[in-house]
């Protein structure tokens, strides 16, 4: 064999010889932010080798020097495209220890834009799973309709993908005036789309070959390895947060968990074809909802009680200027001192279960903060799922799991 | 009285006669061959790509010439390309490296010599006894400077794309061979211009054997690798394929020479069963026995291609396995059978 | 009719050009690329043998063996991945191409020197096949099982789970 | 226009027997399996052309022995190639040495 | 208008939580100290309500391997010697929690301690899965050993690299122990570890205009 | 027409001389362009790693040409068998109509010996397994 | 009102041979078709055309003199230590005197548009403008000086387009209309401030009227 | 006249000096505009995603605002792409990447910087894993915001456009070989561990 090319700093590692070694990203159409070497014995994966870390911001490290409310773009910055749910569970978790409970509204304003998010993930994954399967058709579609989802986030939030907008307590906006019936149609206008991806795409002969069968991980194999969210509903483990301890306002809600039992590419591509018509459920309830009540309790009453006119103005819609219905924050929120403590919470994000630990010590800044996000427990599957699979079913099961590195390395 | 009109007139038409109406030349490197076909693939990959964005809810090349829907794109890129830099890797052989995308290019316009473009004898590139042979022969030819391209590059994934190359050519050359040739028994003859005169009035062969037709359309997508078959350079995992290493316009070369073997292949196509130049007949003259009928096929052809373009906005790609055993389990037995139909049409008396 | 003066022209052309190749496929180090040149000298002898008046032949020597055999050898010798050294012994390799050589040209030129020559006459397809279709049809027949037999033989040497 | 004729007959007649010449030469000369088998190929395309040009007084004599020693030929290059498939797997899992490395 | 923590005298010392086996129904009294900066007082940490019953049957399991039970919300703390870490594993996993959320260590630099914990779910056991165990121990900061459970739950290998770059915590028996985010230059300096303190540019945010504007900011 | 259109100076032209003049031109087109566009010395000393080659931009490690996809082989090996049988058959094809009846019999012997033969070889071409290296 | 969540097992739909081979391709074509002879195109055309961001988007921050009250806990709470505060001499009117203040300044290459600033201003001194498609040349530009925080930045894209807002639709999804056709202007004319959106109207208007 | 014959001789032995008068010859007026349009109409990305704006580019090519519609195709290779978008945070293990990236692109090519975290660390401006795009490759323009809107990068590509046409960026290029206007970093960390010693690659 001839000698590999000798860099300095590289680490070389043994190739067994029959086998050939093809490193797939970061640089690369079918590889995000990270890298995998992939040893094929002719086209057959023998061994998947995910070397993850090219997103690694140093989350964790630096929640530890940042003020409490700091940390929420900053825990944002994971998966600016499902914002919401990304931060939810820390918020959530730092209220434990402050021992406060949203008042229902806020909580009703954070399961829309949860929800919001989840469709527009959705759907991002979907467009990227289309291109890796070379159906460009798809991801123009799916990112065509994903702006119908983060026009309305920006709608109710101000910010297209970053939106910051649950704070311990409350929420940061309360819905626009046309917001209600922007969403129905918006819902309507999706469910009917959802029947021409089926047809374009997931029914597709073309399509379903290449995802039947396809990586395929059963229920004891999908525990084992921990895999969460969609894949793992895909795999007919009945598991999702919202269903085994609901948060915010899901148990008022009248929706299902979609759960499939193959377990494989396609049936996870459909578990979440099911899950975007369950979340547009629930966004037409939560807007009713919202509708029928009126404006009021938006924010936890202890940050909000000492709150002068100006700010109830704001919120209520008399000054209009940096939008309608704006929580102004109270100075106090920029020091927060959080008790000691330590508490946990998870929601099921977009992609999976999100899970937050949260220790205090008192200070204005966390202690620890470990975070640990769905992408990062999906990883392991490449490694146990890929070899014996052939190399043109790499991205497809990279797709079908529904990737987002920056999630994954936080 | 001779004027100097009337010997500049000679002159021109002189050379217009014997040198660009020069059968080879003419067939070679304008219609068919090199400057058709790069005003086809400039239009068809605009074509792609508009049509493709008409589908994805958007425009597609737009402003850079906003009232023709941005048709100048294709040029601008050419240019771009051509005035980029060549980077020739310090791995790569380089002759190899050279000689493989220019002799793709010569190998796929190669067959365009063999297929008539009009009934007169004398606008005939070679005797046309053996042209349907001839041309299938020769588009057998090119795909191996692919493989060469890609070992040539010396490339990981130029060197898995070559192989891959090479399986979908053992996929289609047979599909493609057979569903070609399917139409013979009905004509009992070689020779393209028999049978695009068989199919003057109106009795397309197409319609005679729509199943070869079909093969012999899909063989076409597979052997150049466009979708849903594109799977040399299969992005996802393969960055360009056998081309990834190639850049500036050698990598303009590699794609042309893709784009035109799928141009050759439709003239073909269209020339067995579309009819050719079907309604047309012919006349004397160079105008209207040579420039007319090629332009009518170059027509049909187009649209031949555009319809194979159309399927990238529809389909991805199918892996290289099920690619193969898809054309071994269905389109090779399809085939045959469109063959048996030709037979037993012939056996049966179907046509006269 | 008879050949154009200038055919010796052409036939020489191609010829020179194609022991171009065959030199080539022994020289080259790198198999794929001995492999390609073996593809052009196919497709060389195809168009010498379209010269000597047998397109029908030469267009199945291209599709048969350029387009399949050879590129069954590019296939392979890429999956092998067969490249290194290999030792020559000239001298024995010189002694035996110039015994041939000599041995082929003695006899073709012996016996029959005065009695072949090319046509420039195009066998007629039509005559050829209806020919053998009438008299060889069990031939046919034959060399068609004989093929399927070569599939299935090749296939239970090449792969692995037939021996073990 | 008989001379042209045997001319070109002559020059075929010695091209084919450069070609068969060269090809001994490499399957005499060289120990590479894979070269050997190259060499035989390029044995043949010279046989190719002198059973054409022997023959080429009957035509359609030369049609039909042509098209069955090219289809011998092709199948038996698969033939070789398989057994040569074979034979090296099995070299390879009985010795640890790699293929590349062993002048096969 | 100013800050809450202006108003509010200092929160005192951190209490990193102690080790030492503590009746887990009766939280530390010292906890009232924690009185925080937030204008209502913040409750006493307990075990959660909806755990109760649950910390009821994983000390029966666990019986013999001395657990402790520490103050907490949304989870259970569980804490074992070191020693039984695999054994608590065992059980747990065979009671029901069958797969890892999460590997979390904590640096409590002034115990000179490492707290490792994993936080267990279930899914094949579906009354389990509305809670959330942390199976927890102590090492020393010094010799940061703790035996790898990624024998007992494959889903925690990942995990386990991580801690391990950045900790420094060396997981015996785990099967590729290698740095997973980071490049082993940035590894070496074990990030996380509470001695690693990532520079602030400066703390002040106010600037002098001249020097603001002086400043190369990139 | 004279010497021009002579069948042999149209083929020798078609198939020769104006392709390799084309061939020549494009290949000395490649090789000026090569020259002229490059890019100064001093920016190839800052960019090292521009002549290597690309894989996924990290470091190379190991050349490209090894060992490579071994499963298909079946494919092949079917493919070559088959092809001449099919091709033979498909010349034959040009025999007068009244031939036909012959023809429909070579054809379904054609059929009958080769659709069990390409249904095993599919079936075992298929069973990737037994085919690797590893 | 309590309904919790239920799980419905579902099935892949899945087809016989003969109907994922015929219907499927032929479904797929005809959507693709349909499509192909009737475009649903969402696009905008972005420099002769950008979209008219509603009232509360975050986009660039100003700062209004005046109102600040130097209280700095925008610098505070900012999470990407974009805003600074920084000293100069003012003249008091009501002390009739220089004093030295602070007021923030804001540095683009950081800001991250969370915000926060703007939301925990007391006095609303601080104010976001509707856009943010503004490139730079170099990062010096992107630090801006106290004089600059208080002016809006240039919006270029208003000189060369027409803005257009976008409508749900139950058919299309979001449907491009003209910014004035949605009577837009009414609901601008009230804005109290001196905003960005009136002067990006009037820039506007000159843009489309050249 | 010997300075003439001199200058002569270096033509036909030296061939760089041949080439680049020839350039020089060639490359001006018409011809140079039509490369300086050709390139800007012809802006390819090359398929880097460095962190989360990676979604707001893949907002910026889909539909709704479809920066197609420049000529600009995402490419998967860099050899036949000539624009890199660095899309937010460049950590320390991207950055080799990143610098390997740019570097085998072909000439003429340009870059964009997009998001604050590209700029100047932006949320992450203390990480100690992260390091500023700048002092690894040249760039051209700068999009501020977190992440910026899709219309920012459309804006970018519009004003790259411009630069390219006005200034003849990708014609002067052409002529010399170089791009006086830049600055061409050799970044002062050891990225990929390339410092100090040389390449060796055996073919
Ligand atoms: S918007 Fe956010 S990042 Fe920007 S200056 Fe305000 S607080 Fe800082
Ligand atoms: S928060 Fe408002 S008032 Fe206070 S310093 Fe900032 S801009 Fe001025
Ligand atoms: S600028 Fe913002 S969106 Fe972009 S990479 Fe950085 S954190 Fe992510």
């Amino acid at each position: 064999m001839e000698a590999a090319p000798r860099l300095p700093g590289m680490e070389v590692r043994p190739v067994e010889r029959h086998v050939y070694e093809v490193q797939i990203g970061p640089a690369h159409p079918g590889s995000g932010h990270m890298r995998i070497f992939v040893e094929v014995d002719g086209d057959i994966m023998v061994r998947v080798d995910p070397d993850i870390g090219f997103v690694h911001r140093t989350m964790e490290k630096l929640a530890e020097g940042r003020d409490w409310i700091k940390n929420i773009p900053l825990f944002e910055r994971m998966a600016i495209l499902d914002a919401c749910n990304i931060t939810l569970p820390y918020v959530e978790a730092v209220e434990k220890i402050l021992d406060i409970d949203p008042p229902p509204r806020a909580k009703y304003l954070r399961t829309l834009l949860c929800e919001i998010n989840r469709i527009a993930s959705h759907l991002y994954g979907m467009g990227i799973f289309g291109v890796f399967l070379g159906h460009s058709t798809l991801y123009m579609w799916a990112f065509g309709d994903r702006e119908v989802f983060v026009q309305l986030a920006e709608d109710l939030t101000g910010a297209r993908l970053t939106h910051s907008y649950p704070v311990f307590g409350g929420v940061r906006r309360d819905i626009p005036d046309d917001f209600p019936q922007n969403a129905r149609k918006a819902a309507r206008y999706m469910r009917n789309r959802l029947n021409e991806y089926a047809k374009i795409f997931l029914n597709n002969p073309n399509i379903r070959k290449r995802l039947e069968g396809v990586g395929v991980l059963d229920k004891n194999r999908a525990t084992e390895l921990g895999i969460v969210g969609p894949n793992v509903r895909a795999s007919g483990i009945k598991y999702d947060v919202r269903l085994v301890e609901p948060y915010e306002a899901y148990d008022e809600l009248d929706f299902e968990i979609p759960i499939f039992e193959e377990g494989d590419s396609l049936a996870r591509a459909w578990v979440r074809v099911e899950e975007i018509r369950q979340s547009l459920n629930i966004i037409e309830q939560a807007v009713d909802w919202l509708e029928r009540h009126p404006r009021e309790g938006f924010m936890h009453d202890r940050f909000w009680k000492n709150a002068p006119q100006l700010y109830k103005d704001i919120y209520n819609g008399k000054i209009d200027y940096a939008g309608k219905y704006r929580v102004k924050l109270m100075p106090l929120f920029a020091s927060l001192k959080v008790p000691a403590g330590k508490a946990s919470a998870r929601v099921e994000a977009g992609r999976g279960e999100m899970f937050y630990y949260v220790e205090s010590d008192g200070k204005n800044v966390p202690y620890r903060v470990r975070v640990v996000s769905p992408s990062f427990r999906n990883v392991i599957a490449f490694k146990y799922v890929m070899p014996g699979h052939r190399l043109m079913d790499l991205p497809a099961i990279y797709g079908s799991f529904d990737y987002f590195p920056p999630e994954w390395d936080r | 009285m001779v004027t100097a009109a009337q010997v500049a007139y000679d002159v021109g038409w002189g050379i217009l006669h014997y040198i660009i109406f020069y059968p080879p030349l003419y067939q070679l490197i304008i219609i068919p061959g090199l400057i058709a076909a790069l005003v086809v693939v400039i239009f068809i990959i605009w074509f792609e790509r508009k049509a493709a964005a008409r589908v994805q809810m958007r425009y597609g090349p737009w402003e850079i010439s906003p009232r023709t829907g941005g048709a100048t794109q294709l040029i601008a890129d050419l240019i771009r390309y051509t005035f980029q830099e060549i980077i020739v890797p310090r791995t790569v052989d380089f002759m190899s490296y050279i000689i493989a995308p220019n002799a793709a290019v010569i190998f796929s316009i190669l067959p365009l010599v063999a297929v008539p473009m009009t009934s007169v004898s004398q606008y005939w590139p070679i005797p046309m006894d053996f042209s349907l042979l001839i041309a299938v022969a020769l588009s057998t030819l090119s795909p191996i400077f692919v493989v060469m391209m890609s070992w040539a590059s010396n490339n990981k994934f130029a060197v898995v794309g070559g192989v891959r190359e090479s399986f979908i050519i053992v996929a289609y050359e047979l599909i493609a061979v057979i569903s070609l040739l399917a139409v013979v028994p009905l004509v009992s003859t070689f020779n393209l211009v028999d049978i695009v005169q068989v199919q003057m009035g109106g009795r397309w062969l197409g319609l005679l054997n729509p199943i070869a037709l079909l093969d012999a359309f899909i063989a076409v997508i597979m052997s150049t690798s466009a979708f849903p078959f594109e799977i040399p350079d299969s992005e996802s995992e393969l960055v360009a394929g056998p081309y990834t290493e190639y850049s500036g316009l050698m990598y303009g070369l590699n794609m042309g020479a893709g784009y035109i073997r799928r141009w050759t292949l439709s003239v073909l196509i269209t020339l067995v069963f579309l009819g050719g130049w079907a309604p047309y007949r012919p006349g004397p003259g160079v105008v209207a026995g040579y420039l007319v009928p090629s332009l009518i096929v170059v027509a049909k052809a187009v649209v031949v291609m555009a319809i194979m373009s159309f399927l990238r906005s529809v389909y991805g790609r199918y892996r290289l396995d099920q690619a193969l055993s898809l054309a071994w389990e269905v389109l090779i037995p399809m085939a045959i059978a469109a063959f048996g139909i030709s037979i037993a049409e012939t056996y049966f008396g179907v046509i006269p | 009719m008879f050949a154009p003066i200038e055919m010796p022209l052409f036939v020489g052309v191609m010829a020179v050009a194609a022991a171009i190749a065959a030199y080539y496929v022994i020289k080259l180090k790198d198999m794929i690329y001995a492999s390609i040149s073996l593809a052009l000298l196919g497709s060389l002898t195809a168009a010498l043998i379209a010269l000597a008046g047998f397109p029908i032949v030469a267009a199945y020597l291209v599709l048969v063996y350029v387009g399949a055999a050879v590129m069954f050898l590019i296939i392979t010798i890429s999956m092998l991945g067969l490249r290194g050294s290999e030792e020559r012994d000239t001298f024995r390799g010189i002694i035996a191409a110039a015994a041939v050589f000599t041995l082929v040209i003695a006899i073709a030129f012996s016996s029959k020197l005065y009695n072949f020559y090319v046509l420039p006459y195009s066998v007629s397809a039509q005559q050829a096949a209806s020919r053998l279709l009438s008299r060889y049809l069990l031939v046919l027949a034959l060399i068609f099982v004989g093929q399927a037999t070569t599939i299935v033989e090749a296939i239970s040497i090449a792969r692995r789970g037939g021996r073990s | 226009m008989i001379i042209v004729d045997q001319l070109t007959g002559v020059l075929l007649v010695l091209v084919s027997a450069i070609i068969m010449s060269i090809g001994v030469y490499g399957f005499t000369a060289s120990r590479n399996l894979f070269r050997q088998l190259l060499s035989i190929e390029v044995l043949f395309n010279g046989v190719f052309l002198l059973v054409i040009t022997l023959l080429s007084a009957s035509p359609l004599v030369t049609v039909y022995y042509s098209i069955v020693v090219i289809s011998v030929v092709s199948v038996e290059a698969i033939v070789v190639t398989a057994i040569l498939v074979a034979f090296l797997r099995a070299y390879r899992t009985h010795s640890s040495t790699d293929l590349e490395e062993s002048e096969v | 208008m100013s800050s809450a923590p202006e108003k509010k005298p200092n929160a005192p010392a951190p209490q990193a939580p102690t080790p030492a086996p503590k009746p887990a129904a009766q939280p530390a009294a010292q906890s009232a100290a924690k009185q925080s900066a937030v204008p209502a007082a913040p409750p006493k940490p307990t075990i959660p309500p909806e755990y109760q019953e649950l910390q009821k049957k994983v000390a029966e399991v666990l019986k013999g391997l001395n657990p402790t039970f520490e103050p907490s919300r949304g989870y259970l703390d569980v804490v074992v010697a070191k020693e039984h870490l695999v054994e608590a594993a065992r059980r747990l996993k065979e009671m029901g929690f069958d797969h890892v959320i999460s590997v979390g260590a904590i640096d409590y630099i002034a115990k000179k301690q490492f707290k490792v914990m994993y936080h267990l779910t279930s899914y094949l056991n579906e009354d389990l899965s509305k809670y959330v165990v942390a199976l927890s121990t102590y090492i020393e900061r010094d010799s940061p050993h703790v035996p790898s459970l990624t024998g007992i739950w494959l889903s925690a290998e990942f995990h386990e690299r991580e801690e391990y770059e950045m900790f420094g915590i060396i997981f015996d028996g785990h099967p590729d122990l290698r740095p997973l985010l980071l490049t082993p230059a940035v590894a070496a300096l074990r990030p996380l570890r509470k001695d690693f303190v990532v520079k602030e540019e400066s703390d002040d945010i106010e600037t002098d205009y001249e020097a603001y504007l002086a400043t190369k900011w990139w | 027409m004279g010497f021009a259109y002579n069948p042999y100076s149209l083929s020798a032209n078609s198939f020769v001389i104006i392709p390799t003049v084309i061939f020549a031109v494009l290949v000395a087109t490649m090789l000026l362009l090569r020259t002229l566009l490059r890019s100064d010395k001093r920016v190839d000393n800052v960019e090292l790693y521009k002549y290597v080659p690309f894989e996924s931009s990290n470091p190379p490690r190991g050349t490209g040409k090894s060992r490579l996809t071994f499963q298909y082989l079946g494919y092949l090996v079917m493919f070559l068998s088959v092809e001449p049988a099919v091709v033979l058959l498909t010349f034959l094809t040009v025999a007068p109509r009244s031939y036909s009846g012959d023809l429909l019999m070579l054809y379904l012997i054609l059929v009958a010996v080769f659709a069990p033969t390409i249904a095993f070889g599919a079936y075992v071409a298929k069973r990737v397994h037994e085919w690797g290296w590893a | 009102m309590h309904v919790p969540a239920k799980p419905s097992p579902k099935e892949v739909p899945r087809a016989t041979f003969l109907g994922r081979a015929v219907a499927g391709n032929l479904g797929a074509l005809a959507v693709g078709v349909k499509y192909f002879f009737d475009p649903n195109r969402i696009t905008l055309l972005y420099p002769h055309e950008y979209i008219k961001l509603r009232q509360g988007y975050r986009g660039y921050i100003v700062l209004i003199f005046d109102k600040c009250i130097s209280c700095a806990s925008c610098a505070r709470i900012c999470p990407a230590r974009a805003m600074k505060m920084v000293s100069i001499n003012v003249f008091d009117k009501k002390l009739k005197k220089y004093m030295k203040k602070k007021y923030p300044v804001i540095n683009y290459n950081r800001c991250i548009f969370c915000g926060f600033c703007v939301d925990v201003c007391p006095t609303e001194a601080l104010y976001h403008v509707p856009y943010h498609d503004l490139v730079y040349n170099s990062m010096a530009d992107m630090v801006l000086t106290l004089e600059d925080f208080q002016k809006e930045p240039e919006f270029v894209t208003a000189k060369e387009g027409v803005p257009v807002t976008y409508i749900y639709d139950e058919k299309k999804g979001l449907v491009k209309v003209h910014y004035e056709e949605e009577g837009g202007e009414v609901q601008k004319a009230e804005g109290g401030q001196a905003s960005a959106a009136t002067e990006a109207q009037g820039e506007q208007a000159q843009g489309g009227g050249g | 006249m010997e300075a003439q014959q001199q200058e002569g001789k270096a033509y036909i032995g030296n061939l760089e000096v041949a080439a680049q008068l020839a350039k020089e010859y060639l490359v001006k007026g018409t011809v140079a505009k039509l490369v300086d349009w050709a390139t800007a109409f012809s802006l390819w990305p090359v398929h880097l995603m460095t962190s989360c704006c990676g979604c707001e580019i893949g907002a910026a090519w889909g539909p709704r605002f479809d920066n197609e519609r420049y000529g600009s195709l995402p490419w998967v290779s860099p050899r036949q792409t000539n624009l890199i978008i660095v899309e937010g945070t460049v950590t320390k293990k991207m950055a080799c990447s990143v610098r390997i990236t740019w570097e085998q692109m072909p000439y003429p090519k340009f870059a964009i910087a997009m998001g604050a975290c590209a700029l100047d660390g932006g949320i992450f401006y203390n990480s100690y894993n992260i390091v500023r795009p700048w002092q690894v490759i040249p760039i051209d323009l700068y999009i501020p915001g977190c992440p910026p809107r899709p219309e920012a990068v459309s804006r970018a590509i519009v004003e790259l456009q411009r630069m390219i046409r006005n200034k003849g960026l990708a014609s002067k290029w052409v002529v010399s070989g170089i791009r006086k206007d830049l600055k061409y970093v050799l970044p002062k960390e050891d990225l990929c561990g390339w410092r100090g010693e040389r390449l060796e690659l055996s073919a």
